[in-house]
């Protein structure tokens, strides 16, 4: 099954990348951006049938290794659950 | 043409950090200082070779070189290839150059995840025909510095296939008695420079002007870039 | 102005990190009670950090001139004549608490920070160096802590475009909970052209440059008292975020406009953001200054003043112009795509005078806030004495080359090409030698002339010994430039221990505050800038105390420096600053202690500083006449270790003569100090040299062409035997 | 409104960054993970009010700047739509 992991800074915490995106995106005339915010997007391939263990085990995930929980926040998507 | 008549652009984006580096080595090399020239600009004074530099133009945010590609000074650049003008991208200039598809591939994370500053050695291949490989040896070896967090370079094999056989591959990562690997950064096909299908453009990861005497620990950039100016007053 | 709500009590001061008495005196200066926002100042102004209450009477025994000094302490940074118009401008940071809890976003704006203080006073910075220390290697956190710090010290300092050409690592459970990231940045400017702080003339423009003010790093202490809370919005402690491209451009639009007359006093907001900026302004220039937050530029909304005024959001500055040059100033921060804010003006009035929604919120007198802060005399003791550990108890009869293979595998000893590799030691081509040598060497742009720089300290000596170990630091530092053949010319430091109300702690810093002036003073490198970390500490276990030295200098002519690597078959190994006899070796305190010894602490070795002085100005003298050809200084791990690095550098292997009595191991790997390696094509004339200036010297062997070390007639090892130890250690610690 | 543009590398382009995160995850002992690929999640706020506009503005900054279509397919949420 697949899950899908996005990962978002938490509010507050700067986001230089969005920033210098969001100037491009003006200079480039599209005049009408105000805000850009850059998350990450992790796309996991597991062996694991039951959509209920396989959130859990993706929320283990994030909170080991895929999220830095100091600065972002995390949502899971697990994909036969939508 | 003498060396001291070749006019050189230098590209500045914001960001860009290697720019005073590589005027000081072509002035070295030319007696004359090329003209540094601001990324907003919309235009380019006519120029024999136009570099771009290496640096993190736009701090490498959303893709490197993505951001400086979409420079206004970069339409004057393509104007310029398109005339048949040579171009020169080093480190994250070569990233700018795929971003805008002068040079085919793109460059993508060290395959070790890790920034990797040092020595590599390079092989010269054979090439179309192109001022910056044309007055070096075939297979000869040059050392150089690199210092990237992306130059990994990736294309579709059938196009890697495609680059081999029309001669577009300027360097290759070779062995070498350096300590790490000899392809420092996973590179298809150990990758580092390509040259434009009419040979007028290449984009290279290593740092021609960080070996410029024996002082920076070798002059083996100096060699390559006074081998490629004299090819281009010739 | 301050509504009652508004009134702070001791409670909330105390929440702040004061005391009983540090809140009376802020109410009897100000003759009422602070609001939240008075209080945070004084807070921050009072804190270990901003105050040195602990230190700085230990500070003001540091000698602090020299004919050579242009600025000492009390700037952003120190700065010394390195001849030809031109100054060497630099200091060193940590970054400590902020890394720990976010690697990769502390060390980042650790580098961030420290490159700010020194482009504010007009130098272009050429060279960053850093000193670190890790927990025990063996372990999930530290490996994760170790690849964190080390690509945000680089994706800063890379992305910025100045090399990182040096620094030090240690490692040891101590730092397990408690890592030690200090960063430093070394700038060069005209001598006649250094900016300072001190704000001038009432009626000047205060003008806020750089990125908009959020809610990053603001004050943790505040974080536990929700009563603070007037809205809902989160107080949680947000982590800095360094972005270095913000920081390139600030840096050149900074440099681009100091260029122009427009500056008349420059000063970024590092910790304690526009509090310690603004009060730091206006009590140099003993005048006051009138902010009004409306006009600051904010990237969130409904930020209060508090708020506004502790902040430390990075890449920040905030300059005083001359009257006519707002709009001069102003071009060149929009060319750079920089927010450029007039915010408020220099007065006469000695307060700081801060508006919000048309009211004061905040009006009190600066003197107190600078001249009031607390200065403790903390409790102290008398540092432990410890044993002399007798070569004779603890050597063995292995073969050299065994042991050997054993220390560089040590990861204290080993190499950190893994480290350094992921540091552009390059950008600006005016790097002569990187990281790998003994001091970096970073030309002159433009000149022959070089700054030669070290960061060097050995905390298991300072522990076993502070005041030993204060003055060795320096010593050390002074070796490693001396090795290369520049001349010292000053140091900063960056004092890192831990809960200075322990006597013991307060003892390891006098001590080591002691040594370091009595080795500063008789090696005429006097401290122009510095750094405290105090409370160093978790679960009450305090790091191994870790006075770091960050020294720079100079050589007239970078093609006569040397490198630590053999140069040619056929030269002489020699070493300077030991005798014949000299054979029982000083193993107390070594990395060979740690590895064949018990785990007591025992005396380090001892500091003779009039022979650091003429031992390294020797070989100093030597190499600029072109009598040495390689230098070595002798540090951790001894001599057997230090021939060892000469030749894995060169690939040139060496035969050694071993000494026919005493304690083998004591000779390869004692850690006697003063001491150099040599090469020379010269044996006669370098002895000669030696005798004359009442030097010891002794020839040990020959570089030889066969990649192999010989120790006496049996004992072989070959280079890429111990080059794969040496090289292999900290990649497979790293991977686990 | 606001949009968001998930980017994700194409088939057959080699994801370094998806295959240590897979390595790390398996030697974390989730060794159920098979396969990792990391994208980005771009997070737009635009002032438009018509969704169908504001998917055509988008789709023209995903072809000028955010995407690189030689190694990356994006595709694109509009918030009101949803
Ligand atoms: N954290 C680091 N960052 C950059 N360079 C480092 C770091 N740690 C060590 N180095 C470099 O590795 C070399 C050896 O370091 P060290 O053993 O501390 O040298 P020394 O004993 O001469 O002081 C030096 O050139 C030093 O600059
Ligand atoms: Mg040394």
């Amino acid at each position: 099954m697949q899950a899908i992991v996005n990962i978002v800074l938490k509010d507050g915490v700067l986001d230089p990348q969005g920033r210098a995106i969001s100037h491009s995106l003006n200079d480039l005339g599209f005049s009408e951006v105000s805000d850009v915010r850059v998350g990450k997007q992790i796309l996991l391939e597991i062996d694991e049938n039951d959509p209920a263990r396989l959130r859990q085990r993706v929320a283990r995930m994030c909170e080991t290794l895929l999220a830095n929980t100091v600065i972002e926040n995390y949502s899971i998507v697990v994909a036969d659950e939508k | 043409m003498t060396l001291s008549a070749l006019r050189v652009a230098i590209i500045v984006f914001p960001g860009s950090n290697c720019d005073r580096d590589i005027m000081v080595a072509i002035e070295q090399l030319t007696s004359r200082r090329p003209a540094l020239v601001w990324h907003k600009e919309a235009s380019l004074e006519a120029a024999d070779l136009v570099i771009i530099p290496g640096g993190f133009s736009f701090g490498d945010y959303l893709r490197c070189g993505a951001l400086a590609g979409r420079s206004p000074i970069m339409n004057a650049v393509l104007d310029h290839a398109a005339r048949g003008g040579a171009v020169m991208g080093i480190c994250n200039g070569f990233q700018v150059l795929t971003e805008t598809g002068m040079v085919p591939g793109v460059l993508i994370r060290n395959a070790e995840l890790k920034f990797a500053c040092r020595n590599v050695r390079l092989q010269v291949c054979k090439t179309l025909a192109s001022p910056f490989t044309s007055k070096l040896a075939i297979n000869k070896n040059l050392t150089l510095p690199i210092a990237h967090n992306e130059g990994n370079y990736f294309a579709e094999p059938g196009e890697l296939d495609q680059l081999e056989g029309e001669g577009q591959i300027a360097f290759r990562y070779t062995d070498s008695s350096i300590i790490g690997k000899a392809n420092p950064n996973g590179a298809a096909r150990d990758i580092a420079g390509v040259i434009s299908r009419n040979g007028r453009v290449i984009g290279m990861m290593p740092h021609p002007e960080r070996a410029m005497s024996d002082l920076h620990g070798g002059s083996d950039g100096a060699y390559f870039l006074l081998k490629s100016l004299e090819a281009l007053v010739s | 102005m301050t509504s009652a709500s508004d009134n702070m009590t001791f409670k909330n001061a105390s929440a702040m990190g004061l005391s009983r008495d540090e809140w009376d005196l802020i109410t009897q200066r100000l003759g009422r009670v602070p609001n939240l926002c008075e209080l945070g100042i004084f807070s921050a102004m009072w804190s270990e950090h901003c105050s040195y209450k602990s230190s700085k009477k230990w500070l003001k025994t540091l000698p602090i001139d020299g004919p050579q000094v242009i600025e000492g302490p009390g700037e952003n940074a120190g700065a010394v004549d390195i001849g030809g118009g031109l100054a060497a401008i630099f200091k060193i940071e940590s970054h400590n608490h902020p890394s720990f809890i976010e690697p990769y976003q502390g060390a980042a704006t650790g580098v961030g920070g420290i490159l700010r203080d020194v482009f504010t006073m007009g130098a272009r910075p050429v060279a960053l160096l850093n000193a670190l220390r890790f927990g025990e290697v063996n372990n999930d956190r530290t490996r994760h802590l170790v690849s964190g710090v080390v690509s945000g010290i680089g994706g800063y300092g890379n992305c910025i475009g100045i090399p990182t050409v040096g620094g030090e690592v240690n490692f040891d459970k101590s730092y397990n909970g408690n890592i030690l990231v200090n960063a430093m940045a070394v700038g060069l400017a005209n001598s006649d052209r250094i900016f300072r702080s001190a704000a001038t003339g009432p009626g000047n423009p205060v003008i806020y440059v750089g990125a908009k003010t959020g809610r990053d790093g603001i004050h943790g202490a505040t974080m536990a008292s929700a009563e603070f809370s007037d809205e809902t919005e989160s107080k949680r402690p947000t982590v800095q975020v360094g972005d270095p491209f913000t920081g390139k451009l600030l840096m050149e639009a900074c440099l681009e406009l100091m260029a122009s007359d427009s500056v008349l006093s420059i000063q970024d907001m590092g910790a304690a953001g526009l509090t310690s900026s603004s009060v730091e302004m206006a009590s140099k220039g003993g005048l006051g200054m009138e902010i009004d937050l409306d006009l600051v530029p904010t990237r969130e909304g409904n930020m209060s003043a508090y708020e506004l005024m502790l902040s430390e959001s990075q890449e920040r500055m905030l300059m005083v112009l001359k009257p006519d040059a707002t709009e001069r100033a102003r071009a060149v921060f929009d060319k750079w795509d920089l927010d450029f804010m007039p915010i408020g003006q220099v007065t006469e009035t000695g307060r700081l005078v801060l508006l919000k929604n048309g009211g004061a919120v905040c009006d009190i007198p600066i003197g107190p806030l600078v001249d009031d802060a607390p200065e403790y005399d903390r409790p102290h003791g008398e540092a432990p004495s410890r044993p002399q550990l007798a070569s004779a108890e603890i050597v063995t009869d292995s073969p050299i080359s065994l042991v050997l293979k054993l220390m560089l595998g040590h990861v204290d000893l080993a190499s950190r090409r893994w480290i350094y590799e992921q540091y552009d030691s390059q950008v600006m081509a005016d790097t002569m030698a990187g990281p790998g040598g003994d001091a970096a060497l970073v030309r002159v742009h433009g000149s022959s002339r070089g700054l030669a720089i070290s960061t060097d300290c050995t905390p298991r000596y300072v522990e076993a010994d502070p005041k030993t170990g204060g003055a060795q630091a320096v010593a050390e530092a002074y070796r490693n430039l001396s090795a290369i053949g520049a001349t010292p010319l000053a140091i900063t430091n960056n004092l890192n221990f831990g809960n200075p109300e322990k006597p013991e702690i307060m003892t390891q810093l006098i001590e080591s505050v002691t040594g370091m002036g009595d080795a500063a003073r008789m090696l005429d490198t006097p401290v122009v800038s510095g750094n405290v970390s105090l409370y160093n500490e978790t679960d009450g276990n305090a790091i191994q105390p870790c006075p770091v030295i960050g020294m720079v200098g100079v050589i007239d002519n970078v093609e006569t420096a040397v490198g630590n690597s053999f140069i040619a078959a056929g030269n002489h190994i020699l070493v300077i600053g030991q005798g014949d006899g000299t054979i029982d070796g000083w193993l107390g305190a070594s990395i060979y202690q740690q590895h064949f010894g018990d785990n007591k602490i025992y005396a380090p070795p001892p500091i003779d500083l009039s022979d650091e002085r003429s031992h390294g100005s020797f070989v100093r003298q030597q190499i600029l006449a072109g009598k040495i050809n390689a230098a070595h200084d002798i540090s951790d791990g001894g001599l057997a270790v230090a021939i060892a690095e000469m030749a894995m550098k060169s690939g040139l292997g060496a035969n050694i003569t071993t000494p026919a009595s005493g304690h083998l191991h004591g000779w390869a790997f004692g850690e006697d100090q003063a001491r150099f390696v040599v090469s020379t094509a010269d044996d006669a004339a370098l002895i000669a040299a030696a005798k004359d200036a009442g030097i010891e010297i002794t020839k040990i062997g020959m570089v030889v062409a066969d990649s192999e070390l010989k120790f006496g007639d049996s004992d072989t090892i070959s280079i890429n035997e111990v080059c794969g130890v040496f090289e292999g250690c900290i990649p497979s610690l790293m991977v686990g």
